[in-house]
């Protein structure tokens, strides 16, 4: 008795805070401003923040929605899905807001696919449009982090290909990669993650537009701490992929004895390590890479049925892929950038040395010397094991 | 039925406005008179006075209702005997013993009794009795020749399973606790009865296993019942509210079946039935929360379908409570939480839509509410029309003239038939649906929460007839859990009946009873 | 907004005080009346918001100063 | 036996609410963050430690069987004193529960529902525990009962959901903190939540066979240690060094990634999580504030103590500092001590005196 009393007392009193109080959060969805791309640029004057963000139309095409929507294009042409907002700010978060002026809705950001950052931006420092994005809650740590050789904004603006969403079909895109691990995919987290520790170097896509104006993604950006120091290219970029152990599959071509023609190799699995050993703060670093492939196609006549062969043709993998590492290490001396995290080993191997080692790792880094061993096997040979001749 | 006539004293010594009933009188005509005027001169009221052994002088009577009666037996075993000639009535003396000689040798009625106080007749004659008067005896014969018209046994509608028995109950009583006897031959299954409702006099049986029920329960509820002090008793449900825990709260805490099998099964388990004469529903009691979700059927499908179904049921349960709650709480507040594709879809689709999420939610749920009320309420035929011109015809029109998105329509509608999943709570799940929705339109996923949390405490401080009506989740029993709540054990399976309820007799058959092929080197007998 | 305060806490009275006094708990009744003064007091503070001390800091502070040394 | 609380729980009842208990805030923040990637050895340590605490605590419960604290602080110590003690003991309770009301609100208004006023969720919550106190004891453990093995499966889930994104070289180095500081920050891990289990002392004498209180305890302890520790494993192995950014790294965790296949994210089950544990924590603290304050003014009904509690429990919430990093630095410094003060000293110097004086004497007052 007495206690349902209190459970519609109660009842009561919640109700009479909820009215008295009005609901806040609540958000219809048609006011939201569902941002799927965002791109940061110098302003005009270098201290303003360009921010260029793309914003999805709900388009009547999909859903079955009603007919009441106002899409700005005309009928005649496929309407473009997304709306491009742009706006200044002194800080990131200023221009974020800003962009309310300048825009019926309010962004909404935890559906943002992309995040691009323009050159010139980059290389004064990206922490303070990062810094928002990892306080600000709504912001996903898993949308993916690009640096554009231009203006981020032009890749912003630019149109999908299948008219779908431009941002998602980049992201379609980014991890199409894995197909060939010739560009790496790092997330927002990833970038901060390497940032936290300060000997790292943070990597993030290179996205460009190309002369027919297409986008296309190219190689790897890479930073030392906030700002961004250089780009490697596709070859590179495996190389370190290599490393760090992020090869999902791909293809290696080597040249096949005697010049038989090319053979090409698909990359079944793929493991990297990196030992680091210290004696008298003097660096050992080991890298261990493990390749697993099987032969893809062969142009010529050379036979595959003959365990030698194959033997022969796993050395040659072995070397075009230590080739890869090296041009990437190299690249990364030349920069000065730990992009393999080689610190963060020795920091896991001995602490106590380390202590000693961290500030001094930019000189110890580019003349750091690395043992490289790269274990290949072809497991497979596909359907048939000769090759296609007349004979 | 000795106890019976003992429980009707009883009652009726309850009565005060009968309790000064006089003894019948001597003299025959004055009786009669008496029970006319006491009975108003009822229309179906009939006297029919004759002569004893075929004397002129009418020394005797039959009073009883027409309608209640059975005529023909009325003629054939108590008018005919008296009546004839060969009847050696008249050189027995008058008075008592000459009555006595009727009821020992003239009646061929099975169920009869003696009665000298004048209200007890009026009662017999109004339940359905013969009284037989006969000049010059303070006594009278109430001859039971029941004859009304009754509904025959067949599948209730409520209720209706795939496989099992296809009987259900009645409306009379003694058909129902007959139904009951044949499933129960167990000499300990115990029927009670009482009579409730000073006007009414309806018939109120209490029935259990003796050694397997709590005694404390069966104590319990028969106070309850005494303490019903009501002029009318009409259905079970009046019982209900009249001796129920919570009455305050939108739980049902006692049980009701229109099948005779579940009344016996949940008997077997310890539990008592309540029967009450004149309606269908027998009640049972103590009751669980558990037994919502809880079919005929589960029983007669296989153990790993069975169990499969009921985790249909808990998750249509929580579709039917948290679905629109859910939709508001995702579309109004938790946008991050959709996949990207069905957040563009539920936009493209509520776009241009002029009421908020939870409006359009609760309204949709009213009209459906209602719709559903008007297909009940009118004739079939058109109810089905009415129902189907509201569903697809409302339906889609609101859609299309972009009253109100598709997916709120989705939403709802997957709702109520989730709802009706499973009936015996059906009521609940609308009022916590109805709050829920408002508190996620309010909070969001909060209010969900906070709602759902009030209703825990609510259901873990509910009691039914002294039983936690969580139990067995909470207080927990792992074997009540996993015998037939997480899983439908199969048969040979489930040892012991719930501990909650039937404590003092747990074990209902040998502890490994798995059957099988005899294994060789072991006869039939020794297994 | 001093008005709705002053409405919940009423209400809120309500609620308990007709048992107590039915039941003649005159204990429970001054334990519980003291408390719902300081808690209307309180609230009726903060409504004004008057800077009420951080209790937890300050018993940190306490603790700091004595254990810890700090100033 | 006390008349104010007439409820018995099983000693299963009592392990099951103390894992809720000590899941309270945990689940969110689990302890020993500033220990890095050491930080599920701190968790251990703590609890190891708790688990020494909670010896002493059940020792004394044992030597009292059928009195919570109060009653035996008012047998052990002269009636005016024990009073005090009680007081104080009553008053670290109740301070506990507003913690777990701020650090709730927090919670929401940082992550979840950003524009919403705080007040609401205090309210709210505390009206929830406030009908699960008024219903008593048994209620608040059937609740626990149903809710716990909830969050455990969901704990569960998730941090299977998570193994395939643990990089295991985040938990490299290790020990790389000096000793005595990682004892330090265990101990902050035993204080909060392990030690907390000292207000099971008002619980105790419900139990239905006080004696093996002891056994239940260390259980419940243990247990609680695990299930944070599979937190604490989710938060180091997946988010690595970036822990340290976060205010609520289990939350991050989760926001990390995407349930497979139906591509969705689930950072609300932590929220939700978080409610339930958060309920039952606040309401045990409540609860055992209500009860205790009942006896010490020796009251006929806890009824009446309901309400004015839980009003002051969301002010003393609101008040108790004036920012979240206050909250944090509290934790970290001063409650190492604060805290010890109740789990540890008190119980400990009870005992002795008890032990002294030869407590309790044959003719049992109660």
């Amino acid at each position: 008795m007495k206690l349902q009393n209190r459970l519609t007392f109660s009842i009561l009193i919640i109700a009479m805070t909820l009215i008295g109080s009005g609901c806040w959060s609540y958000r219809e969805l048609e006011t939201l401003g569902i941002v799927s791309g965002a791109g940061f640029d110098l302003g005009k004057d270098p201290e303003q923040v360009l921010l260029t963000v793309q914003v999805i139309k709900a388009s009547k095409g999909k859903g079955g929605g009603n007919g009441s929507l106002g899409d700005g294009q005309g009928q005649g042409s496929r309407p473009q899905p997304v709306a491009i907002v742009e706006s200044n700010g002194a800080t990131a978060f200023e221009a974020v807001r800003n962009a309310v002026s300048k825009f019926s809705r309010r962004l909404y950001w935890p559906h943002n696919q992309i995040l691009i950052v323009g050159k010139e931006a980059a290389e004064n420092g990206v922490k303070n449009y990062l810094n928002f994005g990892i306080r600000q809650t709504e912001l996903r740590p898993t949308a993916w982090i690009m640096i554009s050789p231009g203006k981020a904004g032009d890749l912003i603006r630019a149109p999908g290909e299948m008219g779908q969403i431009p941002a998602m079909e980049i992201k379609d895109m980014l991890q199409a990669q894995s197909a060939t691990s010739e560009i790496g995919s790092f997330t927002f987290y990833d970038f901060i993650e390497r940032l936290m520790s300060k000997t790292t170097a943070p990597l993030a896509t290179q996205i460009r537009l190309n002369k027919e104006g297409e986008v296309e993604l190219a190689g790897t950006a890479i930073f030392k701490g906030e700002k961004l120091v250089g780009f490697i290219g596709k070859k590179e970029t495996r190389g370190l992929l290599w490393v760090i152990g992020k090869i999902k599959s791909g293809v290696v071509i080597v040249k096949a004895p005697a010049n038989k023609g090319k053979v090409s190799l698909g990359i079944i699995h793929a493991a990297g390590k990196i030992q680091a050993e210290t004696k008298n703060d003097s660096v050992k670093i080991t890298v261990k890479v493990n390749v697993q492939s099987g032969l893809g196609e062969q142009t010529g006549d050379l036979d595959t049925s003959k365990p030698e062969v194959i033997k022969s043709l796993a050395r040659r993998e072995a070397t075009v892929i230590r080739n890869e590492i090296n041009a990437a290490f190299k690249k990364a001396q030349e920069l000065n950038a730990d992009i393999f995290g080689f610190g963060e080993a020795v920091h896991r191997a001995d602490f106590k040395a380390w202590k000693k080692l961290e500030p001094r790792w930019d000189e110890i880094f580019p003349k750091l010397k690395v043992k490289l061993i790269v274990k290949t096997n072809i497991s497979l040979n596909g359907l048939i094991n000769k090759p296609i001749s007349q004979k | 039925m000795k106890r019976e006539i003992a429980k009707v004293k009883m009652e009726f010594a309850k009565e005060e406005f009968i309790t000064k009933g006089k003894d019948l009188a001597l003299n025959l005509t004055a009786n009669l008179d008496s029970i006319q005027s006491e009975l108003n001169n009822s229309s179906d009221l009939i006297i029919r006075r004759f002569g004893l052994g075929g004397s002129r002088q009418d020394q005797g009577a039959v009073v009883f209702i027409d309608g209640l009666v059975d005529k023909k037996e009325v003629e054939w075993s108590i008018l005919r005997p008296l009546m004839l000639k060969e009847a050696p009535i008249s050189d027995k003396p008058e008075g008592e013993d000459r009555l006595e000689y009727i009821e020992l040798s003239l009646i061929t009625v099975g169920e009869i009794s003696r009665e000298h106080q004048f209200n007890r007749i009026i009662a017999a004659v109004l339940s359905g009795k013969t009284a037989l008067l006969i000049d010059g005896s303070g006594e009278a014969l109430a001859i039971a020749t029941p004859g009304w018209e009754k509904r025959s046994v067949n599948q209730p509608d409520s209720e209706v399973i795939v496989k099992g028995p296809r009987e259900g109950f009645i409306e009379t009583l003694r058909t129902n606790t007959a139904l009951l006897r044949r499933k129960l031959g167990d000499p300990g299954l115990t029927l009670e009865a009482l009579q409730v409702g000073t006007r009414t006099k309806t018939e109120v049986c209490i029935a259990y296993l003796k050694d397997i029920a709590d005694p404390k329960l069966i104590k319990e509820i028969k106070q309850r019942i005494n303490r019903i002090n009501t002029d009318g008793i009409l259905s079970a449900e009046t019982v209900e509210e009249l001796i129920e825990d919570a009455p305050l709260s939108f739980f049902a805490t006692m049980g009701y079946t229109e099948r005779p099998d579940v009344v016996s099964a949940k008997l077997l388990e310890g539990r008592a039935a309540i029967f009450v004469d004149g309606t269908p529903v027998v009640l049972t009691a103590p009751f669980l929360f558990i037994e919502n979700f809880q079919s005929p059927d589960d029983y007669t499908y296989k153990t790993y379908y069975g169990s499969m179904i009921r985790w249909f049921r808990y998750t249509a349960f929580g579709i039917s409570i948290l679905l629109p709650a859910i939709y508001v709480a995702l579309t109004a507040f938790h946008q991050e939480l959709l996949p990207t594709q069905l957040l563009i879809t539920m936009a493209a689709a509520t776009e241009g839509v002029p009421f908020p999420g939870v409006v359009e939610v609760l309204g949709l749920g009213v009209i459906f509410e209602i719709i559903r009320e008007a297909g009940i309420r009118i004739p079939r035929p058109i109810g089905q029309t009415v129902s189907i011109v509201g569903a697809l015809v409302i339906g889609e029109a609101t859609v299309t003239a972009g009253l109100v998105g598709a997916p709120v329509v989705i939403v709802v509608a997957l709702t109520a038939i989730s709802s009706f999943v499973t009936p015996s709570i059906v009521q609940e799940s609308k009022i916590i649906r109805l709050g829920i929705t408002i508190l996620a339109g309010f909070l969001g996923a909060f209010g969900i929460t906070i709602g759902l949390l009030a209703i825990l405490i609510h259901l873990a401080s509910l009691r039914s007839f002294g039983v936690p009506l969580l139990s067995p989740m909470a207080p927990m029993h792992l074997r009540s859990l996993t015998q037939d709540v997480l899983i439908r054990a199969p048969w040979w399976m489930m040892f012991t009946r719930p501990k909650a309820i039937a404590d003092q007799n747990r074990t209902r058959q040998k502890f490994y009873s798995r059957p099988g092929p005899p294994e060789e080197g072991e006869s039939e007998e020794n297994r | 907004m001093l008005i709705i305060i002053l409405l919940v806490f009423i209400t809120l009275a309500l609620f308990d005080l007709p048992g107590l006094i039915r039941k003649k708990y005159w204990r429970e009744l001054a334990v519980y009346s003291g408390l719902m003064l300081v808690a209307l007091v309180l609230s009726v503070l903060m409504l004004l918001n008057v800077q009420l001390p951080a209790v937890t800091t300050e018993i940190g502070n306490f603790i700091e100063r004595v254990f810890f040394k700090k100033p | 036996m006390s008349y104010l609380e007439q409820g018995k729980i099983s000693g299963s009842q009592l392990v099951i609410l103390m894992v809720g208990f000590l899941l309270g805030s945990s689940v969110v923040i689990f302890p020993g963050q500033a220990a890095r990637q050491d930080a599920w050895i701190a968790i251990i340590i703590g609890a190891v430690e708790g688990g020494i605490f909670a010896l002493i605590f059940t020792t004394l419960a044992r030597r009292f069987p059928g009195k919570t604290m109060v009653e035996i602080l008012e047998t052990v110590f002269s009636p005016y004193l024990g009073k005090l003690i009680a007081v104080i003991f009553v008053w670290y309770a109740f301070h506990d529960g507003s913690f777990v009301i701020r650090n709730f609100t927090d919670f929401f208004t940082t992550t979840v529902m950003i524009e919403t006023p705080n007040i609401v969720f205090a309210v709210l919550l505390t009206i929830v525990a406030a009908l699960a106190v008024g219903n008593g004891l048994e209620v608040i453990t059937r609740c626990s009962l149903v809710l716990v093995p909830l969050t455990v499966l969901f704990l569960l889930v998730t941090f299977l959901a998570q193994l395939s994104q643990v990089e295991w070289t985040n938990f490299l180095p290790v020990f790389e903190i000096p000793v005595w500081q990682l004892l330090k920050i265990s101990h902050s891990a035993a204080v909060f939540p392990f030690g907390e289990t000292v207000f099971f002392l008002m619980v105790f004498p419900f139990l239905n066979r006080t004696k093996e209180c002891r056994r239940k305890t260390v259980i419940g302890v243990l247990l609680g240690a695990l299930l944070i520790n599979i937190i604490a494993w989710g938060g180091i192995g997946v988010l690595g060094p970036t822990r340290a950014l976060f205010t609520y790294p289990a939350y991050e965790v989760v926001k990390m990634f995407n349930l497979p296949f139906i591509n969705t994210r689930f950072e609300i089950i932590v929220v939700i999580n978080f409610l339930t544990m958060g309920f039952l924590k606040l309401a045990v603290l409540y609860y055992v504030t209500v009860l205790g304050l009942g006896q010490i003014f020796h009251l006929r009904s806890l009824r009446p103590l309901i309400i004015p509690i839980g009003i002051l429990m969301i002010i003393l919430s609101i008040i108790n500092f004036s920012g979240i990093t206050e909250n944090f630095e509290f934790n970290t410094t001063s409650n190492l001590i604060y805290s010890t003060f109740f789990q540890l000293v008190i119980p400990l110097i009870t005992l002795i005196v008890a032990m002294f004086r030869r407590l309790p004497r044959r003719e049992r007052g109660c």
